[in-house]
């Protein structure tokens, strides 16, 4: 019940927070941040309580829903949906904290967007249902397009269209796979389902599995961005509102991410296979074109837009080299890029705030007034760039040691990445903070939340970054390997 | 071994202090505490070498593991520290030559207002630099290595409201990482092959299952990448003479006495891979000879004081990697040592000389000064003479030591030993052109000089000037980690001969080309057009610029605007274009419509008909 | 009864619906529109007298006589719309009428 | 059964009765009043005789009409439909001066020739139906002949109309030729010639049915007549009429088991992706939102007759039930926009008010409207937690059981297309609202209310009810299906 009680939560205060309206306005944040709370008091009892358990895949609940095609309201829990739910709602608040000073207008319908999509990311991360699972995902899009669309930059409306457009195709693409796979169960097994526990025992036969894996993937492509299905991304995160962006970059990729671990790998292990060469080159080619693209960029949140695409590749990289070791980093990345890209976006925000502006060219010698927000600036970038002891290079470094075994030269390749992370890290610092201060520009250093949000931020990253077995000791038993498929079935 | 584990965290400690309070220090406090941190490092590591002396006579090092980091499959990444003479001798040097540098940068940069935020980067600094020499494994010490880049960038560009020492932070940052990253694969590859990152086991490991040829030559070429990398040897060196921009303290610290020697370090450590790379320890030699040759060419040009130095290093760091590629390991090492003392006196001085003329660091526009400020002068001139190896100076006995093994080299010995000692002789020939230029001859800088006499300032120079008189015959015990000693078969007897007499011989032909002949001319620099070509590095710079940097810079330019999403728009363009082709047949027209509706029919019953 | 084959009944019904439909794309008079609809009504009528004929049943025959009911019904709804053409246009081209378009 | 048969067409009597009962009570009193009411009560009473008809189904009330479940249940849709048409009706018509009573006459005709048209077996009752549907719609369009395009409009319709029925009627009478029999189970003949015959009287049927459903290329009048149709005679359009024909194509297709031939599958499927891809082509710009539903609904019609292109009889079940389901909830959100903009518009106006654009930032000066619209919105456009979604989900499965990929390809295209459109107006009732001081606001425009927001509130939590639960309806749709197939089977085995 975990995950349902936490959506319930979630859904519950969003719509409080409507109700609330415009009158009592300055309440919104409050009851937004208790909610996730609530949720994150929920999360922690549960996890007091059954921490072993989650090296196995828990189920939950599990409801009939449409009955006539065999669809459960089904939930389950392992520690990667654990991992992925605690990382949304530290997010969660994050996107409160930065909202706080930001939102002027409509903020009860804002509250209620942002809880409604954290609602639905949850959702997406505990369902064990396939068509569940397609559910959330759609659903968490229209609060999420929704924040784009009204509290969005000048082009906002550009933006949020090419994003929802971008997502609901490919996903559609997954819908029609999905729908196959419950035939095909039908076909093999005699009753139609869509229980993801149920379609671990499917055999596929070859060619048939590639379209499907290609369907799944597609969508989680999209979604994480890899390398031609990224384009949405740096105009939905530029026109984004900060919370928007850091929900965006911080959780949203990672469904993507999340999608290829849970379904594509284990489900379609002969096919991924197959696939393997054209998924790595398609995530080294993300890697070192995000990069690249980063660099030329002027906008600081379309810089980290795609410095984000860059650090995604190393997860497509790690996932189809099958090796544990990169299958682990590509967990740590996951949390360690939602953090550092979440910290970026909050930091531009803070900056949009005081300049109105986005463009690094604008800027420069912040440092001068703003010392302890350069300070902070420079620790994300430095997170981003792969720092050791902060989380991200924890991620990268197995990811690129656990490759180089089976990839060498694909690994070289990414590995360039960090010359060229270092580059637009370096870039964005330097420009903003460094050089000739700009005439009259003095702008206030962090205020208190502002603090609050970074140090937590930092806080983890570091922390996590010292000592990332306190997130790792939960993932020693999963790793898929193709050699030994038995260990997948059920355990992931 | 509490010292041992508190070693590297003093500096860590008084960083936070500094950097969390800031600017509510006053000069005083931050001086302490920034001393306080860096001094009881320093304490700490005489206690751990003093226990290594009295435990460890075999060779065994110390270990001290605090925690574990990560897995990577089953090789525990463990944050743990390791200490064996060779250490010893880093962190000695790293804390000791530290923590008198840091007592000068406390007078040097007294009156910033943004002191506090300089003494933590320092501080932040040695403790990254610790971690870097005492790391058990590979990761750990990466960190360091990527913790001193950091470090390095900060303080270069610590005046950062000046553009141009933001380019040159970011270049040092940019150039170092491009070693850095080979230094990684190279940390892929060996876990690929052995398993494990742990130093010690990787190296006891070659005992009983070596590496393959392939491997160990891969291995060893990646790593000496990041050496080159981080210390400033071809064909990465191009950062040093730009970080020059730093304050002059850490221009002493960093890239002076500790982090660019971070790159020998790391060879001499990984000694026991190289060897199963011959051909890539030999590379080695040949980096470290071209690039002492070419760094000395191009001091020969400088007019920045600073530069000369930097240059200077570059050089002498080529006779480590010189040293260590020839199999003097324990030479090298020692003239690490010895080096970190002398230069960083140079350094130091040459601050304290900069303070004096008001910023000004261009040689021409000193001169004279040996009389004006005799003290420093005479300092800086027993740093000079380290430098070039003068008999009895520290530099003289690393260097020679150096020099004396080359000749029994494997490869190319001989001339291996022509070269060094033609670099010997550059050498003392820019060291005294400088040292003629800037303290003979006529005053020429435009403000009144400033004698510096702080004690802050004079004492560590004084110390440096005894280290760097007497520093080579500081005990180290080295012999205990090089496990392989040079076969001591001696060359033919000039050999020594004539390595002493070319620094010499420089020191005259200096006097000869640029004594100021009257107290009254003026001192020029050259206009030639070899003259400039040397004094812009032989051209490294701008060839760069014009194949890596301007291409990438023009690629990512071009394609601001996304390739890939000019395709989706030409999508989005496409299905417009439907639209509104589809949109004109939607005419309104009655008839029109009559006519589809028939064609419609016409074209379905065609469809079944045939 | 003189014996016509049935595919000669088809055919030039056929033929005779073409002739109306062509008329309703070539006139632009709508009087002459509402007019080759009532060919095509009857071309059509003579196809079911026809089919009916052939199988000696009386439902062909009914079929027409809805249609001719249907022709009256049309034609007077056509009538309708053509007077209040003719009111407010003061003519009856059918060109006139595009303006709901795009 | 003679009784019998009397309640299975009772509905169909009453309707009747009641229209003849209209032109007497015109004829004794003109007031729009009173015969609103009475076609409410009419149809309302009609509505309630399908509960006794639903106890007697599968009866041939002669050889014209069959009553199954399924014809019922489309009735059902039809009434509630014409319901809503009347009442949207009334509000709309009642501030004209004059006193619109005989349109409630033409209004009640054409729901009967719909209720005949979908219980119709028989060539004969379809072509009856048909008619009376189409003549007595061509009557309300040109209705308002005052308006602006009403003369246009109802002059293409009829044209057009009439073209299409009379290729209709030829290909029924080819078909006749061929077979001898007019009922809709009829035999393919064996002969060479009498089965080309009847093959091209099968086109030719279909021609009439793909044009009433806008199916490209047949298309082409929809958004003109939307347009300049009175607002509530387009919601009959959209709904009554769209309804009506898919049942009997529905019915037509699969009593005829046409869905054995292959090459008529092929066309449909060719003519389903055609018209998934050119309607929401057409619909990308489109600023007038008549026209916009219209040529939504041209490629909603696409989407829908995926459900006919089954490859077996096994999958007729699930088929019918994907497609009930779908128009049901097609028809639901058009409902809920229409009424929308029949309370914005007036009878007596030149045009409709039928600019979305007109729409911007609707939700913040009347949330419930905004938020019901964009639900209704979403729904056509099939995103989840609205039934537009299961409804397309449905069709999906449908698809893919029969393994039509080219339509799968178009259905996910149209989609990506349409929501452009769909968002654009999304974002725009999102939208700030605009600063006019000079325009009357749109919250002022109309005879909207109370009623009007009641019931597009309801609908649009049918909309989300349904797309939260579908099985509230499914399970009851798929045990009449499931009859519906039996009677199917029985039909094409009785001769």
């Amino acid at each position: 019940m975990i995950f349902t009680n936490i959506i319930a939560v979630l859904m519950v205060s969003a719509f409080i927070a409507l109700l609330v309206g415009k009158r009592f306005a300055r309440t919104l944040p409050y009851i937004a941040a208790i909610g996730v709370l609530i949720s994150f008091a929920l999360l922690a009892h549960f996890a007091s309580n059954h921490h072993d358990l989650f090296h196995q895949a828990m189920p939950l609940v599990s409801v009939p829903w449409i009955s006539s095609l065999g669809i459960e309201y089904a939930t389950f829990i392992d520690s990667l949906s654990f991992i992925l739910v605690a990382l949304t709602l530290i997010l969660a608040l994050v996107c409160i904290l930065v909202s706080v000073s930001e939102i002027s207008q409509y903020q009860n319908f804002y509250y209620f967007n942002l809880l409604a999509a954290l609602a639905g990311i949850v959702g997406v991360f505990a369902a064990a249902d396939l068509f569940l699972f397609f559910f959330f995902w759609e659903v968490m899009l229209l609060p999420m397009t929704a924040l784009i669309a009204i509290w969005g930059h000048e082009n906002r409306r550009y933006a949020a269209i090419k994003f929802f457009i971008f997502t609901q195709v490919s996903s559609l693409l997954m819908l029609v796979a999905i729908i196959v796979m419950a035939f095909i169960y039908q076909q093999q097994f005699g009753d139609i389902s869509f229980n993801y526990f149920d379609w671990q025992q499917l055999n596929i036969a070859m060619p048939l599995q590639y379209w499907l894996m290609l369907g799944f993937f597609v969508a989680f492509a999209v979604k994480l961005p890899s390398f031609p299905f990224h384009t949405w991304l740096p105009d939905a995160h530029t026109q984004a509102p900060t919370a928007g962006s850091v929900l965006l970059a911080g959780v949203l990729l990672k469904t993507g991410a999340y999608g290829l671990m849970r379904f594509v790998l284990p489900l379609f292990e002969q096919a991924a296979t197959h696939f393997a060469p054209v998924a790595i080159a398609l995530g080294v080619i993300s890697i070192v074109y995000g990069a690249v693209m980063a660099f030329a960029q002027t906008d600081f949140k379309r810089l980290v837009a795609y410095s984000s695409i860059s650090h995604m590749g190393f997860i497509t990289l790690a996932l189809f080299s099958f090796s544990p070791i990169a299958y682990h980093g590509a967990i740590v990345t996951l949390v360690a890029h939602g953090l550092s890209s979440a910290a970026l976006f909050a930091m531009a925000g803070m900056l949009y705030q005081r300049l109105h502006t986005r463009d690094l060219k604008k800027m420069g010698g912040l440092f001068a007034s703003a010392p302890r927000m350069g300070g902070m600036l420079l620790a994300f970038v430095a997170g981003a760039f792969g720092m050791p002891g902060l989380l991200n290079f924890v991620g990268e470094f197995m990811t690129l040691t656990g490759t180089f075994t089976h990839h060498p030269i694909a690994t070289a390749f990414a590995a360039t990445a960090m010359i060229g992370s270092a580059i637009y890290g370096m870039y964005l610092f330097q420009q903003s903070f460094q050089g000739k201060p700009q005439e009259n520009v003095k702008i206030p250093d962090l205020r208190a939340h502002e603090w609050l949000l970074c140090s937590l931020l930092f806080g983890l990253l570091l922390y996590l970054g010292l000592f990332p077995q306190a997130l790792l000791m939960h993932f020693d038993s999963i790793y898929p390997s193709v050699a030994d498929a038995q260990l997948i079935g059920g355990k992931l | 071994m509490t010292a041992l584990t508190l070693l590297p965290f003093f500096p860590l400690f008084s960083f936070l202090v500094l950097i969390v309070l800031s600017k509510r220090l006053s000069w005083h406090i931050a001086t302490a505490v920034a001393l306080t941190g860096i001094g009881l490092s320093f304490i700490a590591s005489i206690v751990v070498i003093q226990s290594l002396n009295v435990s460890a006579s075999s060779g065994e090092g110390l270990t001290q593991s605090l925690w574990t980091w990560f897995m990577l499959g089953e090789h525990e990444v463990r944050f743990a520290f390791y200490v064996d003479q060779l250490t010893a001798v880093m962190i000695a040097v790293v804390s000791g030559v530290g923590f008198l540098i840091h007592g000068f940068a406390a007078a040097y940069m007294r009156d910033d207002e943004n002191y506090s935020r300089f003494m933590a980067y320092m501080n932040l600094f040695i403790c990254a630099m610790l971690l870097l020499v005492l790391a058990e494994n590979l990761v750990l010490l990466y960190l360091g290595w990527e913790g001193v880049g950091l470090c390095s960038f900060l303080l270069i560009g610590f005046w950062y409201k000046d553009p141009d020492n933001a380019i040159a932070a970011r270049k040092a940052f940019i150039v170092t990482r491009i070693g850095d990253t080979l230094l990684a694969l190279g940390l892929f590859y060996l876990f690929m092959e052995t398993n494990t990152l742990n130093i010690q086991e990787i190296l006891a490991q070659q005992q009983t299952s070596p590496l393959s040829d392939e491997a160990a030559w891969w291995i060893a070429l990646l790593l000496l990448g990041g050496a080159v990398g981080k210390s400033a040897q071809l064909p990465l060196h191009t950062w040093l003479p730009d970080a020059m921009a730093g304050p002059t303290p850490v221009s002493a610290l960093i890239h002076a006495a500790t982090m660019v020697t971070a790159g020998v370090y790391l060879i001499a450590r990984m000694q026991g891979v190289y060897l199963l790379a011959p051909e890539i320890l030999n590379l080695v030699a040949w980096v470290g000879c071209l690039t002492l040759l070419i760094a000395g060419i191009a001091a020969l040009a400088q007019e920045d004081i600073k530069r000369v130095l930097a240059y200077s290093t570059m050089s002498q760091i080529g006779y480590m990697m010189l040293g260590l590629g020839a199999g003097a390991n324990v030479a090298a090492v020692t003239h690490l040592m010895t080096h970190a003392f002398f230069k960083a006196l140079l350094f130091l001085g040459a601050g304290a000389i900069i303070l004096a003329v008001h910023h000004q660091q261009n040689i021409f526009k000193m001169g004279g000064l040996l009389k004006r400020m005799p003290l420093i002068s005479i300092l800086f001139l027993i740093g000079i003479a380290a430098l070039i190896a003068f008999p009895g100076t520290s530099g003289f006995v690393s260097k020679e030591a150096i020099i004396a093994e080359l000749w029994q080299s494997k490869t190319a010995g001989p001339v291996f030993w022509w070269l060094a000692v033609v670099g010997a002789f550059i050498t003392s020939v820019y060291s005294f052109r400088l040292v003629f230029i800037t303290f003979f001859g006529p005053y020429r800088a435009e403000h009144e000089l400033l004698p510096q006499r702080h004690g802050l300032i004079v004492l560590p120079l004084v110390i440096l000037a005894l280290l760097a008189l007497g520093g080579g015959y500081i005990p180290t015990h080295l012999e205990q980690v090089f496990s392989a000693p040079v076969a001591s078969q001696h060359g033919p007897a000039w050999l020594h001969t004539v390595a002493i007499i070319a620094p010499l011989l420089g020191i005259g032909v200096a006097y000869l080309l640029y004594f100021p002949k009257t107290e009254s001319s003026p001192a020029v620099p050259g206009t030639s057009s070899v003259y400039r070509f040397s004094h812009n590095g032989l051209g490294f710079d701008s060839t760069y610029n014009a194949l890596v940097v301007k291409p990438f810079v023009w690629l990512a330019n071009i394609n601001r605007k996304d390739v890939i999403d000019l395709l989706v728009q030409l999508i989005s363009w496409n299905t417009f274009t439907w639209h509104s082709a589809m949109k004109a047949a939607q005419s309104g027209r009655l008839r029109w419509y009559a006519a589809t509706l028939g064609l419609g029919t016409a074209l379905l019953l065609l469809g079944v008909i045939l | 009864m003189i014996d016509i084959a049935i595919t000669h009944v088809f055919l030039i019904s056929a033929l005779l619906f073409c002739v109306g439909f062509i008329g309703v794309l070539a006139r632009r008079n709508t009087l002459f529109m509402l007019m080759s609809l009532e060919v095509m009504l009857n071309a059509v009528g003579l196809a079911f007298v026809g089919a009916g004929s052939l199988w000696q049943q009386a439902d062909g025959q009914i079929m027409f006589i809805l249609i001719l009911t249907l022709a009256a019904a049309e034609v007077a709804i056509g009538l309708a719309l053509l007077i209040r053409m003719q009111h407010q246009r003061h003519n009856v081209d059918v060109d006139g009428l595009s303006k709901l378009r795009g | 059964m003679i009784v019998e048969q009397f309640i299975a067409i009772a509905p169909q009597l009453l309707l009747s009765l009641a229209i003849v009962m209209q032109l007497l009570l015109i004829a004794f009193k003109r007031s729009q009043h009173s015969i609103a009411f009475f076609t409410v009560s009419a149809i309302l009473l009609a509505l309630f005789a399908h509960y006794p008809a639903m106890t007697n189904v599968n009866l041939a009330v002669t050889p014209l009409l069959y009553v199954d479940v399924f014809s019922l249940t489309i009735n059902v849709l039809i009434l509630s439909c014409s319901l809503v048409a009347v009442w949207v009706s009334y509000g709309y018509l009642r501030s004209a001066v004059e006193c619109h009573d005989e349109y409630y006459v033409l209004l009640l005709l054409a729901v009967l020739g719909a209720n005949i048209l979908v219980l119709s077996n028989h060539f004969a009752a379809i072509f009856l139906g048909f008619e009376l549907l189409s003549l007595s719609l061509v009557g309300m369009i040109g209705y308002l002949h005052l308006r602006e395009h009403t003369l246009e409009a109802g002059f293409k319709y009829l044209i057009l109309s009439a073209t299409a029925s009379s290729i209709m009627l030829l290909g029924m009478a080819f078909v006749y030729g061929a077979t001898g029999d007019m009922s809709l189970a009829y035999q393919v003949p064996q002969q060479q010639d009498l089965q080309l015959l009847g093959q091209a009287g099968l086109v030719l049927i279909m021609v009439g049915f793909c044009f009433k459903l806008s199916l490209v290329p047949f298309h082409t009048w929809t958004p003109d007549v939307y347009q300049g149709a009175p607002m509530p005679v387009t919601l009959m359009l959209a709904t009554v009429s769209k309804a009506a024909m898919f049942a009997i194509f529905v019915k037509f297709w699969l009593v005829s088991a046409i869905f054995n031939q292959d090459s008529m599958q092929f066309l449909l499927v060719c003519i389903a992706i055609a018209s998934m891809l050119v309607g929401n082509l057409l619909a990308l710009t489109q600023q007038n939102i008549k026209r916009l539903l219209a040529y939504s609904s041209i490629a909603h019609m696409g989407y829908l007759i995926i459900v006919l292109a089954i490859q077996s009889q096994q999958s007729v079940a699930w088929a019918l039930k994907s497609g009930v389901f779908y128009i049901l909830v097609y028809i639901i959100a058009t409902l809920v926009i229409m009424i929308y903009l029949s309370g914005r518009s007036k009878a007596h106006a030149i045009t409709d008010n039928d600019d979305w654009r007109g729409w911007q930032g609707l939700i913040w000066q009347r949330p419930l409207q905004g938020s019901c619209l964009i639900l209704a919105l979403l729904s056509l456009a099939g995103i989840p937690l609205t039934a537009g979604f299961i409804g397309k989900f449905y069709l999906f499965t449908v698809a893919i059981e029969n393994q039509l990929w080219g339509a799968i390809s178009a259905l996910i295209i149209g989609s990506g297309i349409a929501l452009y459109y769909y968002l654009s107006i999304i974002f725009c009732i999102l939208a700030k609202p605009l600063e006019t001081t000079s325009q009357t606001p749109i919250d002022k425009v109309g005879n909207f209310t109370v009623s009007h927001a009641t019931v597009m509130g309801m609908l649009t939590v049918i909309i989300v009810a349904l797309g939260l639960f579908p099985d509230i309806l499914a399970s009851q749709l798929i045990f009449q299906s499931e009859q519906v197939t039996i009677i199917f089977n029985e039909a094409s085995q009785r001769f």
